[in-house]
């Protein structure tokens, strides 16, 4: 058991490091971040060319292959290349979806003409890539979704409405999963499309979050006809389509953002509570130690899936951990460290009150982490069927045709 | 044992929730939050016109003179609709601190105006922390008050306020300060609820009056407190069942997997629990309720067990109902963060539930050695 | 909104103290109490004579109308007597299950003659009754019964096993829930039926619980006959008849027995931590503000329950929040209360653990509270479909013959 | 990056499960809790005779030499399957403490010992309350010992006792005493949990000889806690996994209301739960295991937080695998308070969670002062 590079990585890293010192500046302190100092539009000029700078030397998806403008390289070196990186002030973000989930179901289910057209200029950042799955009425419920896509000659038109599509405002290209048979069970008519978000009939939507910002959109599909080419695997496959697709995403779940122990333990330093510092009240403390211990129990967990990665182990649904124990850990620190600040915790003016707000604002997108990517109750459905193997939750559905469904589903 | 209210306080009860239902509706709580208004003036002038604000004022100073249990009534209805409006700044704060320690001179000058729609609130903190000797630095040399006071729930609307500074002799007391007089300035502040207001405030030589015995301050603080975490309890009690209302609807409708959500054990326990929490803080409440309303000596422990538990069910009821609501709750759109957003209002505004625990296990202590 | 008896409660309550004064001793403390002092069987000969005491005042069954030797008085009669009583040292508890719940059944299904036998010895406490429902394989599904009744000629032979019986061993009469058909659905074959405990064929066996003790019983049936004439209720109906003795259950259950507040309170007078008296500490004041706030929650939902009682209103099952609420306290509580005594606090010795080993014992019978008369899990379902109105459980067997179930149910 | 315990050392775990599976089966354990043994010999000497106790220990004194990660996994094994005997006290505490802190002559002494099957135990406490200066009596004059400790776990069969006393000087120092030599008086005492056994201990006179240096008593209990909090720590994640594991065979059998009671949310999400506190226990338990096996100087963060973390999942794992199964898992026949009793046995045997989290947070003080 040991922290260490094996010597091969420890060559990489060394490597890479080099080549980012080469190229990027290096952060004053952890927590520093391009967010926040830039518009939207600014960070994304910015990280269009740090994309292609990455692909450029090879380091933009390291495991893919090298005929693609990957390196052909192992998961392990991509944790390692991601380390390193998030010592520099660089911009990114833009390209996850794209390249961690549009691009691999491409790649596996497109023709040739498309994997050579698409997948370049997505690795360089020239062409940004959103997935178009969750519907109003299908949150948890994925296979129930609406949206149609009728024959029409020799290609589709499409109609229904997606939600909470992340970037759907700034992307070049989506993946989209539509009802293609609503007369067979629900997760059998489903068939997966591609489209350039300026077809004619697609309409993006921002959608203001709690917090009061807008990171997901509404998309809306009136008479959009797009060609069968754009197909991606058989009619009434989408659904195993988009399992590709999803199985991506979990390996993509990370950490919850927002202030954690070290930024609840640096408040507790500052605040004074009635009878001295809040560091030094008992019950402070006991808190603080139980938001360490479950911290570092996810941080060592990560470790175990990194270690299971290094050894070219595929990481199972345990990863759902991280997610049901961080965004709940979340909205707990930013209600604690909003508490310890009394009167003036209700405050959220940057200026006045202590840590400039952040645990004020995590409070706020807090309750999206517990939801977005899988509800809690969902995540621990997850881990009772597919890590414990209990059953399922009783289905009454299951075989019915879409049409018959209750409304709703 | 007769530990319920009375017909005709329960009256009181369903009227304000009809009158509240028209007038202060999701509709206009959103309206709050939307625009620039720090509260719903059209709405504070019918809750006025209703007499509300003078429900337990007697009534040789323009109150209905009724008692603190059917404000208590009200109380549960403003938080079950969230009302954008500085009732418990003006009424269980301004209105009480007034009545407990007023001269009659004082009650006379202001009790008739605020129950006619002026807005008191209390100025007591300074940033940070509960307020003590140490972090208060606002000052009242010759009748005069310098300083700044923030956050002050309703700071930038008020005609009344009461403030807590350092006397000439150094100790701490209340002063009466006109807050539409000379050498108050106020800069709204940026809050969590949006559909309620805070503002900082500078004082410049403001003209003060002494409010009740001098060097009494932290303790006439806490003890308007203690009547305001009663009445507060009830608005938190309220708006835990709206909460709880909410999230049964939805999961009422909402399918998912082909069943309602409402028949998964896990929307369904969740709920049992937010019902659990709030009928607890229900109980707690009307406790302080008799205390509060009797006189009695209990009032200091009954209405930190009040305020405790009423925070703990709103907190609860407001995050898991976002939580129930999936995708739509976390959205602007959707009505559920009102609700979480003002749990978190009410639970900051006279001491969190950390302050108050330590002051129930106090008074235990206190009482346990008498 | 007041505390204060009514006059005419005030007078009852003045009556009742006066003859409790004038026949039993009062306590010297609250907690003050015959249990631990005395064997079961010699606390058993003194539960049955103070019985007879309150049921010639009586006092016994205020409630009951005057033929059966009730008073025909109020609930809240009732509760004023037993909070007038509980300042009394009294043995008593022998009774509840017999008078709470069998004796109602047998008032409601029996004959008249069953009525003039066994009324009055068990007002008297000549007899005492048990309540045989549960079985091994049927907990919180009490529909899901095997123990079988067979017609034999006039009458019935029982075969099966119950369990959780409270006081089988000192019971002289039981009620008894069996399966008559089962070729119906299984809430539609069962029959009730009242039978002697010294019937032959019937075998009394304790269990011993976590804690050490044996307050349950294992009950066994190898062919039991009886006349039919013990029959309550009509052939296939006992599902309905067990509803009535639930429903008396339910508001029998009362708050859990075990340290609370105060003694905790009392113990972090006592006990020292690493920087001095527990009490001033300040994760302890805050755990205790806790306990604090739910107890007095529980108490005063159970004053407003009363209240509804002293307006002639039946309590609903709301009061479930008292057992879920009240179970787990007391399991915390307990588990707190061990820890503060750090490594003193595995002891369980009287002479040698704080307290006299009050948290410890707790800890150990705080489970069945968990469980006995309905789980946590049972008891927020109750919650969920009874006061909130949600749906119920998916129920896979509503409609199938009880021999078709899967086994074990 | 190899966060993880070698293929050698999982074998080494693996073998220990077959050998306990074994010979410490539930039966086994449930003999001790009828019993009046104190532990169990059969299982004792056959531990001793595969060389576990000796694991950790060099070769020069009888030992197996391997390091601490070995050890750590037959602590996961002993933990499963709830091994009634003194492993914890001779293996974690005494014999780290003689090769922490004990002279070659010593370590010559009672190593030999100790590997072969002699019982070594800590004996620190003296009632209620973490020791500290104010509240330890037992004192050494002249070479002996006089006073009385309890619970000393074990204390009723050891051979060698580790005493924590005021010396001459009236400083804390640790010392080594015969348990089988004159001056030592043992009771028995009832526990929570009947499988594990503790004992009052009375000194009269008994000769006693410095372990370490002088005036470091408390530092050094500290220090072989540190080490001991790791090893406990995998015991009790043993012991969550068992909980968890028994819970979820007994929900995949028994049927209420038509269905498997595994197929209920209610029971699923509680079994997730007990997932969770395991996997971040055993997460901690491995940083702890990294850092006492390279001698890290994060070993007293590591190991408070193995500890918390550990005393927490097996708390809640062995409650609810309990709850799980209804009526049978209130009995003295069902098996679910072996686990639920051996939980609060080890959370209470070299301090509690709440001195492990004030422990974590000074030293996450001084680490960040530094």
């Amino acid at each position: 058991m040991d922290f260490n590079d094996t010597p091969e990585e420890a060559a990489f890293r060394a490597e890479v490091r080099s080549w980012l010192e080469a190229n990027a500046p290096r952060k004053q302190n952890a927590n520093e971040s391009m967010r926040g100092r830039h518009s939207e539009a600014e960070l994304l000029v910015m990280a269009k060319k740090w994309q292609a700078k990455k692909a450029e030397a090879r380091y933009a998806q390291i495991t893919w292959p090298k005929e693609y403008g990957g390196r052909g390289g192992t998961p392990m070196q991509q944790v390692i290349y991601n380390q390193e990186e998030a010592n520099f002030l660089v911009a990114g973000g833009f390209f996850a979806i794209g390249l961690g989930m549009c691009i691999p179901t491409l790649m596996r289910y497109g023709s040739e003409a498309d994997r050579q057209r698409y997948v370049g200029p997505a690795l360089k950042g020239d062409e940004i890539w959103c997935q178009l799955f969750s519907e109003p009425s299908a949150g948890s419920d994925v296979a129930g979704l609406k949206t149609r896509a009728e024959r029409d000659g020799d290609g589709w038109v499409i109609n229904g409405q997606k939600v909470w599509t992340s970037g759907a405002h700034y992307s070049n290209f989506g993946i989209i999963i539509t009802r293609t048979d609503p007369n067979v069970p629900k997760h059998k008519g489903l068939t997966m499309f591609y489209l350039d978000m300026k077809t004619p009939g697609v309409e993006v939507r921002p959608i203001r979050q709690v917090s009061g910002e807008s990171g997901f959109n509404e998309v809306f599909f009136t008479d959009v006809r797009i060609p069968d080419s754009q197909r991606l695997g058989a009619v009434g496959e989408g659904w195993q389509v988009s399992l590709t697709t999803l199985m991506h995403e979990r390996l993509a779940v990370g950490d919850s953002p927002g202030p954690d122990f070290d930024e609840l333990f640096e408040l507790t330093k500052m605040l004074e509570l009635e009878d001295g510092p809040a560091i030094k009240n008992s019950a402070v403390r006991e808190k603080l130690a139980d938001f360490y211990v479950r911290g570092q129990g996810l941080k060592f967990t990560k470790f175990r899936t990194m270690t299971a990665l290094s050894r070219g182990q595929v990481p199972g649904p345990e990863a759902s951990i991280a997610k049901v124990v961080s965004a709940s850990k979340l909205q707990d620190i930013a209600s604690f460290g909003m508490e310890l600040m009394e009167a003036g915790g209700i405050i959220q003016d940057k200026d006045l009150s202590p840590a400039a707000g952040l645990f004020q604002h995590a409070y706020l997108y807090a309750p999206g982490l517990r939801i977005a990517g899988g509800t809690d109750e969902i995540l621990r459905n997850i881990i009772a069927e597919r890590v414990l193997g209990l059953p399922g939750d009783i289905r009454v559905d299951k075989d019915l045709p879409f049409n018959q469904l209750k409304a709703g589903a | 044992m007769n530990f319920d209210f009375s017909d005709d306080q329960k009256m009181m009860r369903d009227s304000a929730r009809k009158f509240l239902g028209d007038r202060s509706s999701l509709k206009v709580v959103r309206q709050a939050l939307e625009s620039d208004a720090t509260y719903d003036k059209a709405l504070w002038a019918g809750i006025a016109e209703m007499g509300w604000l003078g429900t337990a004022v007697p009534e040789e100073f323009g109150g209905v003179g009724l008692g603190h249990l059917e404000l208590c009534m009200i109380a549960e209805e403003m938080g079950r609709a969230l009302a954008p409006v500085p009732f418990a700044s003006s009424v269980y704060l301004a209105t009480e601190a007034l009545l407990m320690a007023g001269s009659d001179a004082q009650k006379k000058a202001w009790l008739p105006k605020l129950v006619t729609g002026a807005i008191g609130t209390m100025a007591v903190s300074e940033g940070t922390g509960s307020p003590k000797i140490s972090n208060t630095h606002v000052r009242v040399t010759n009748g005069t008050l310098n300083g700044v006071k923030w956050p002050v729930a309703d700071g930038a609307d008020c005609d009344l306020l009461i403030v807590l500074a350092r006397g000439g002799d150094d100790r701490l007391s209340l002063y009466l300060v006109d807050a539409r007089g000379k050498g108050v300035e106020s800069e709204i502040l940026k809050t969590m609820d949006p559909t309620r207001s805070a503002a900082k405030l500078k004082f410049t030589d403001a003209p003060a009056e002494l409010l009740g015995v001098a060097g009494q301050g932290l303790e006439l603080v806490q003890a308007i407190n203690d009547h305001a975490a009663v009445l507060l309890a009830f608005e938190q009690v309220g708006g835990a069942q709206a909460s709880l209302e909410m999230a049964k609807e939805f999961a009422m409708q909402r399918v998912t997997f082909g069943r309602l959500i409402a028949s998964y054990q896990a929307i369904k326990h969740k709920l049992a629990d937010m019902y659990v929490a709030t009928e607890l803080a229900r109980s707690n409440a009307y406790y302080g309720a008799w205390a509060l309303s009797t006189g009695s000596s209990e009032l200091p422990v009954a209405a930190a067990a009040a305020r405790i538990s009423a925070i703990d069910a709103f907190h609860l009821s407001s995050k898991e109902n976002l939580q129930t609501h999936g995708g739509m709750g976390f959205t602007w759109a959707g009505d559920c963060h009102l609700f979480y957003r003002r749990a978190k209002w009410l639970a900051h505004v006279i001491g969190t539930n950390r302050f108050w625990k330590e002051r129930l296990i106090s008074q235990l202590e206190r009482k346990n050695a008498a």
